[in-house]
């Protein structure tokens, strides 16, 4: 399989059970359909139904996918990883999605843990590939006036026994246990390419009883600092770059003032109240405590609406997620820009529409408020507004 | 040839309270508006009137991505040129001169606000000034900063309990006379001193209290200010200057951002001797170990002198803080604004029961940032 | 200013702003923190013009304004607190319950002291100038909170 | 709004960049604000001690970072300095150009670095956004700043067929010029044959506003120098870009507002009136070689070159229709491939400028525009339509026009 950022697609699609979290999908029904094109590509359907996954390869059509992903074998494996922009991806085209993109965003990250490339496997080293190679990485600055001899024997497979001499600023390796050594250190060969390689922390070796040592335990401590690090030939070692996910919050006590509170005081009755500038007549809904364009204090509230006319409209396909509940919002939805009656010219205000009243939204419609079954004074009053059907029938 | 001087021709404040729970950031700016408008008749008329703005606030203390978005229409910047200086106000000043110094303006109106009664805690959003591994982590915040530099500070200077409980009480005194002040009921020492401990050695009475306000002035070229006021304060210089982010960069007691931007001021000035030439000082003191540790900043006495500059009369001579300080309440963001503010209604005549006669020259100080990363100085003139 | 002002309509409207954040401690910051998370070593970073070896780890020497990245120097996991203050309030950020000692602690090796939580001392008896060494946290944040407070030696 | 003389004159003496990406892991903020001042800093030939003022800018709630100048202040270069840090949202990055100007053209200062950032992987790009409505009432309806307002009105213009057409040639252009320009970010190598596809099947996002159609966000830092005409005469490591003039237009907050559909007048066109009448410029399209354009999407972008060149009727649509907006046409414009293609936003309204500059020293690399580049046009976008324009010049010649 052809492998792009070091994984290949088949690798992603293997992980998916493990990394599926079934108590988040509860709610979720759904068959995605992934088609990866180019080498190391093909296609897959994920069907999630009640908490559960299954997840095959497809050799037609990816019918009965309520949303299917198109993208090549490489910007598939790249957004897995992130490293690929997922919003490049599309806005691109090399990703499509046929359905609503918006599983890509939001359902696939909440109900499977991020795809984490594997550990790259070891490469085979043996121990005496790391000890052979103990001289050139010797550092005689490091071990001025130093004298002594380790000895190592290292049991199980890849073993052996070998001596290593530090004696006047020089170094050298020898097969067998010299006498008398310094110290002398005990381990299973595997221990020893462990520590060296890095999968094995020396400290915990040694405390643990993994390491056997005899003779000089202060000099066994020391002989790290003779050499420099062992490098498995060929390996370029991905750094862990670190990173902190916190969500920053503050809790706010936002005042309304008087002109705000107003405003507020209006929805609780059910009314619209703007305030009108005392110079250009100007309707502000919101009522604001300036007209900007006079750049005079405006004291005047009249009640406009509850009727008005829509001037723009935006159907909105694409819905950010809420970035602290993930709440998304069904799409489409649709925001109109409302002049109400006795409003001046231009002065709109955005409101929601009724759902259902989206495929009859047009320039110049007439709409009417939904109220909130219990007004209290607060944004949460006004649902919306809905196309007027009294008008309509006009 | 654009102008060589500039003048604070009017200034604005609103009252500092601890929560304005009933009026919200442009009610309190269209109030400092109408004030400065009244004082001194000025319009936003596109020849001779404001066309720049350089307004002052913050998007976390209003919880708003592009804070001054939200009142652009109540600093009058409908169609008009609008920068919102995001650190302390005194740099709006700073830098409201050098837009009239350019050539490109002849009016700059200055207008802060801030309520940090809005969010549940200053110190939260103080903490998330540092770096999120290293500072944020520990629980860094402007407090507790502050007390490591008090502590260090107060072993330097050989100031007691008794010179921080004086430095307060004295501070409640002159905010009684101060209409615009916060907290403004006189304590006792022994009240000061038996005030619960904040964070060691800061005592809650050492500490500003939580407060909400709003600043304005107004600035003309040399040329147009006699067109708004008789009595114009002269911008002689101001300078700023960053000092180290680590705090264990620094020596907290050296003063080094403070001491070159006091420098640089007077250097513009023409200030040779501060100690000679300088006749009333406002510092943003949040803290009351502050004032005398930013006095040696100043230069207007020596390094580690501040319990000496305290019992020898220093504030008095030097009229330091006559408004009260920051110890008696201003929201951080303008804190020095005010500073400017009131400096120049003394220099003005206009100070009311805290006037002092005999004014020539004063100073106005802030800082932002953990232990006073952050230094300004402004230098006014009559 | 002293108009007086109808509050009839005004109120307060409690609400909250919080956004999510995923922070970077860059390639040097991440070498720093994972010395201190795998193996319990603080790293400083030297300055070969002034001299100074700095912690936290940073790029430059911004008074020589001079790349100090990869120079890398061994601290002592001990030090010496050269100043505090005893945190007595409560505040969500804040990474303990009050009370508790705030210092600046000069590691071994170290010249630019750093910020962190002094425990196993009572906040009533601590001074400037004891010996305090490094306490690994069990539990790993990725931040400088891998150490999790300093104790007196 | 007038302008009087300006007390001296400034230049564009350095420019530092970094690239553009979705993703920098590898840097932390100060890293990322650093490896622009030291382009910068190298680009000018100049020591960190040469300069004696900062001017800072960003948004602070996108990486959630309060008075980030402070910390960043390792970066920066600000130990020991002036620094100022000035915001205005969007336009922050020319904001902070303006600022420059002002800092040197007063004469409190000599030389002076504008650096703008973003690194919008450490934030949320559309909460952020979000939270610029009114708490009280507009953040529970909002989501970002989208809108598909613009793209219906030029529908109903133009016609449908001729509206999207336009938008879309637009957006291949800005890709076309992004390819060229290796610090891009979005660089996806699409062809006008693409356009049918593009056209009916990128995402829809709001009406007729397609994925394909939005700015990218970005992570990415840029440093400008400034100094004064006394210094530049003591010699410059790179020719230096005047800066002629500048103005900014904001206005109130209304959602109409920031939809841009509430017009008497836009504030781009009140700006570009009133800045090449006060700088005695007739005729915007002939007088500029080149214009970076804060292009939020190529929707927007369309609907603006008209106003910014004070154009009317269909005749900002036959310019695009006939190339003259191309890299090789009379009045290129965006040849760094715009915001469309990057877009770090504390840094986004000051690498145009810093792009305009790079033209008229003929230093933009594969981007360069091939005929000579005198008279630059630069503009900045944020907030509720809030406006930044300037105008960069390659040679002092301007001052015979009457000021005052």
């Amino acid at each position: 399989m052809t492998e792009y950022f070091g994984t290949t697609v088949a690798d992603i699609f293997a992980t998916m059970p493990k990394r599926f979290k079934p108590e988040e999908a509860k709610e979720v029904d759904i068959a995605i359909g992934y088609e990866a094109t180019g080498e190391g590509g093909g296609k897959w359907k994920a069907t999630i139904k009640h908490g559960t996954l299954k997840v095959e390869t497809v050799d037609g059509d990816l019918t009965g996918c309520k949303t299917t992903i198109h993208t090549d074998a490489e910007t598939f494996v790249g957004v897995t990883l992130g490293k690929i922009g997922a919003l490049d991806a599309l806005s691109s085209q090399k990703l499509r999605v046929a359905g609503d993109p918006k599983f890509l965003m939001l359902l696939l990250p909440k109900i499977f843990t991020p795809y984490a490339a594997p550990e790259k496997k070891p490469v085979a080293v043996t121990a005496r590939d790391i000890i052979t190679t103990i001289a050139e990485r010797f550092r005689p600055e490091k071990a001025e006036g130093v004298a002594m001899t380790i000895g190592y024997d290292l049991t199980g497979e890849g073993g052996g026994r070998w001596t290593i001499v530090i004696r006047d600023g020089k170094c050298a390796v020898r097969g067998g246990l010299a006498d008398p050594l310094t110290v002398k250190m005990t381990m299973e060969a595997k221990t020893y390419t462990g520590m060296m390689v890095g999968t094995i922390e020396a400290v915990t070796a040694f405390t643990s009883g993994m390491v056997k040592i005899e003779g000089d335990m202060a000099a066994a401590g020391a002989t790290a600092k003779f050499f420099r690090k062992y490098v498995v030939p060929g390996a370029t070692e991905a750094e862990e770059l670190i990173s902190l996910r916190v969500t920053n919050a503050i809790e706010q006590r936002f005042a309304t003032g008087p002109v705000m509170g107003r405003w507020f005081a209006g929805l609780r009755e059910k009314k619209f109240l703007a305030n009108r500038c005392p110079k250009c007549g100007r309707t502000q809904i919101p009522p604001r405590e300036i007209c900007a364009w006079c750049r005079v204090r405006v004291h005047e509230f009249v009640e406009v609406g509850p009727k008005g006319v829509v001037t723009h409209f935006d159907i909105v396909y694409f819905a950010s997620p809420d970035p602290l509940t993930g709440a998304v919002r069904d799409t489409p939805y649709a925001t109109a820009y409302v002049v109400f009656d006795g409003s001046t010219e231009r002065e709109a205000v955005t409101m929601d529409l009724k759902k259902e009243d989206i495929p009859r939204l047009k320039e110049g419609a007439r709409v009417r408020p939904v109220w909130a079954e219990v007004t209290t004074g607060s944004y949460r009053d006004l649902i919306g507004v809905a196309l007027d059907e009294q008008e309509e029938s006009l | 040839m654009a102008t060589k001087r500039v003048a604070i021709c009017a200034v604005a404040q609103h009252k500092n309270d601890s929560d304005l729970w009933h009026k919200r950031f442009q009610g309190m700016l269209l109030d400092v508006l109408e004030e400065l408008q009244a004082q001194t008749g000025f319009t936003f008329d596109e020849e001779t009137g404001v066309n720049t703005i350089v307004s002052c606030s913050d998007d976390f203390f209003d919880a708003r991505t592009i804070s001054d978005n939200g009142v652009a229409d109540v600093l009058g910047a409908q169609y008009r040129g609008e920068e919102k200086m995001a650190q302390e106000g005194l740099n709006a000043v700073g830098y409201a001169q050098a837009v009239i110094l350019s050539g490109y303006a002849d009016l700059v109106l200055v207008m802060g606000h801030c309520k940090e009664s809005q969010s549940e805690s200053r110190r939260i959003i103080a903490n998330m000034g540092f770096d999120p591994f290293y500072g944020r982590a520990v629980g860094l915040d402007n407090l507790n900063a502050a007390a490591l530099q008090a502590r260090a500070y107060m072993k330097k200077a050989g100031l007691t309990e008794e010179h921080l409980a004086g430095i307060v009480v004295r501070a409640r005194q002159f905010a009684a006379r101060n209409p615009y002040a916060n907290a403004r009921e006189i304590v006792e020492a022994g009240k000061v001193i038996a005030s619960p401990q904040l964070c060691d050695p800061i005592r809650q009475l050492h500490a500003y209290p939580v407060s909400d306000g709003a600043v304005g002035m107004l600035l003309a070229s040399e040329e147009r200010a006699a067109e708004f006021t008789d009595r114009p304060v002269w911008i002689a210089g101001f300078a700023n200057c960053m000092d180290s982010y680590f705090l264990g960069d620094r020596d907290l007691t050296a003063n080094f951002a403070l001491k070159q931007a006091a420098g640089r001021a007077y250097r513009k000035a023409g200030i040779a001797d501060p100690r000679k030439e300088i006749d009333l000082v406002e510092v943003m003191d949040a803290y009351a170990y502050q004032q005398p540790l930013w006095i040696e900043g100043l230069g207007l006495c020596g390094d580690g002198e501040g319990a000496r500059f305290l019992d020898q009369g220093g504030q008095e001579k030097y009229r330091v803080n006559l408004s009260g300080g920051m110890l008696a309440g201003n929201p951080v963001i303008i804190a020095g604004l005010y500073r400017a503010a009131e400096a120049a209604l003394q220099l003005k005549g206009e100070a009311g029961e805290r006037q002092v006669p005999d004014l020539h020259r004063a100073v106005a100080h802030s800082t932002t940032g953990a232990a006073g990363q952050f230094h300004s100085v402004l230098i006014l003139e009559r | 200013m002293t108009m007086q002002e109808d509050h009839k309509d005004c109120f307060v409207l409690e609400g909250k702003m919080a956004l999510p954040n995923q922070y970077f401690a860059g390639r040097l910051g991440s070498r720093f923190l994972i010395a201190i998370r795998d193996r319990k070593k603080i790293m400083g970073l030297k300055c070969n013009q002034c001299g100074k070896t700095f912690v936290p780890p940073r790029e430059y020497c911004e008074k020589c304004w001079t790349k100090i990245a990869d120079n890398w120097v061994e601290l002592g996991t001990e030090g010496e607190l050269v100043n505090f203050t005893v945190v007595r309030y409560g505040d969500r950020h804040l990474p303990k319950k009050p009370p508790y000692i705030l210092g600046q602690i000069r590691l071994d090796g170290a010249d630019t002291p750093l910020v962190h939580i002094v425990e196993g001392i009572d906040p009533r008896e601590v001074e400037s100038g004891i010996r305090v060494k490094a306490v690994f946290a069990a539990k790993t944040t990725n931040t400088i909170m891998d150490i999790d407070h300093f104790e007196p030696v | 709004m007038k302008m009087h003389a300006k007390n001296r004159n400034v230049a564009i003496i350095g420019i530092g960049q970094t690239s553009f990406s979705s993703h920098k892991e590898d840097q932390n903020q100060v890293e990322m604000v650093q490896e622009a001042v030291i382009n910068a800093l190298a680009d000018a030939g100049l020591k960190i001690g040469d300069i004696d003022c900062i001017v800072h800018g960003n948004m602070e709630l996108f990486e959630m970072q309060f008075a980030p100048d402070l910390w960043h202040s390792l970066g920066t270069g600000a130990y020991g300095k002036d620094e100022y840090r000035i915001t205005t949202g969007g336009t922050t990055g020319a904001t902070l150009v303006c600022a420059a100007d002002n800092l040197v053209a007063s004469g409190l200062y000599g030389t002076v670095l504008a650096i703008g950032m973003e690194k919008l992987q450490e934030g949320n790009t559309t909460g952020g956004i979000t939270n610029m409505a009114d708490p009280l009432w507009f953040r529970n309806l909002q989501t970002g700043a989208l809108t598909g307002t613009t793209a219906q009105e030029m529908i109903d213009e133009f016609g449908e067929e001729r509206a999207k057409r336009a938008a879309m040639r637009y957006r291949i252009m800005m890709d076309k010029h992004a390819m060229l320009n290796p610090r891009a970010h979005r660089r996806f190598g699409l062809e006008y044959s693409q356009m049918e596809d593009l056209m009916a099947n990128s995402p829809p996002l709001v009406g007729e506003l397609r994925l394909i159609h939005m700015c990218s966000q970005s992570d990415g830092a840029c440093a400008m120098i400034f100094t004064s005409e006394e210094k530049v005469k003591q010699g410059t490591k790179n020719p230096p870009v005047w800066i002629r003039d500048h103005i900014q237009v904001h206005r109130e907050e209304t959602i109409p507002n920031l939809f841009g559909f509430n017009k008497p007048e836009m504030t781009h066109h009140c700006a570009a009136r009133t800045l090449f009448a006060r700088n005695g410029i007739q005729d915007p399209v002939a007088y500029f070689d080149v214009f970076e354009m804060y292009d939020p999407s190529a929707w927007w972008a369309v609907d603006w070159l008209r106003e910014f060149f004070l154009l009317t009727g269909d005749e900002h649509l036959r310019m695009l229709e006939a190339g003259d907006f191309d890299l090789d046409g009379t009045i290129p414009i965006n040849p760094s491939g715009g915001v469309i293609a990057s877009n770090p936003i504390g840094a986004t309204a000051m690498l145009r400028p810093a792009e305009a500059a790079l033209q008229i020293r003929g230093d933009a690399g594969g981007h360069q525009i091939k005929k000579e580049v005198r008279h630059a046009l630069a503009s900045g976008f944020g907030g509720t339509f809030w406006t930044v324009l300037m105008i960069l010049e390659k040679e002092l010649n301007w001052q015979e026009v009457n000021h005052d």
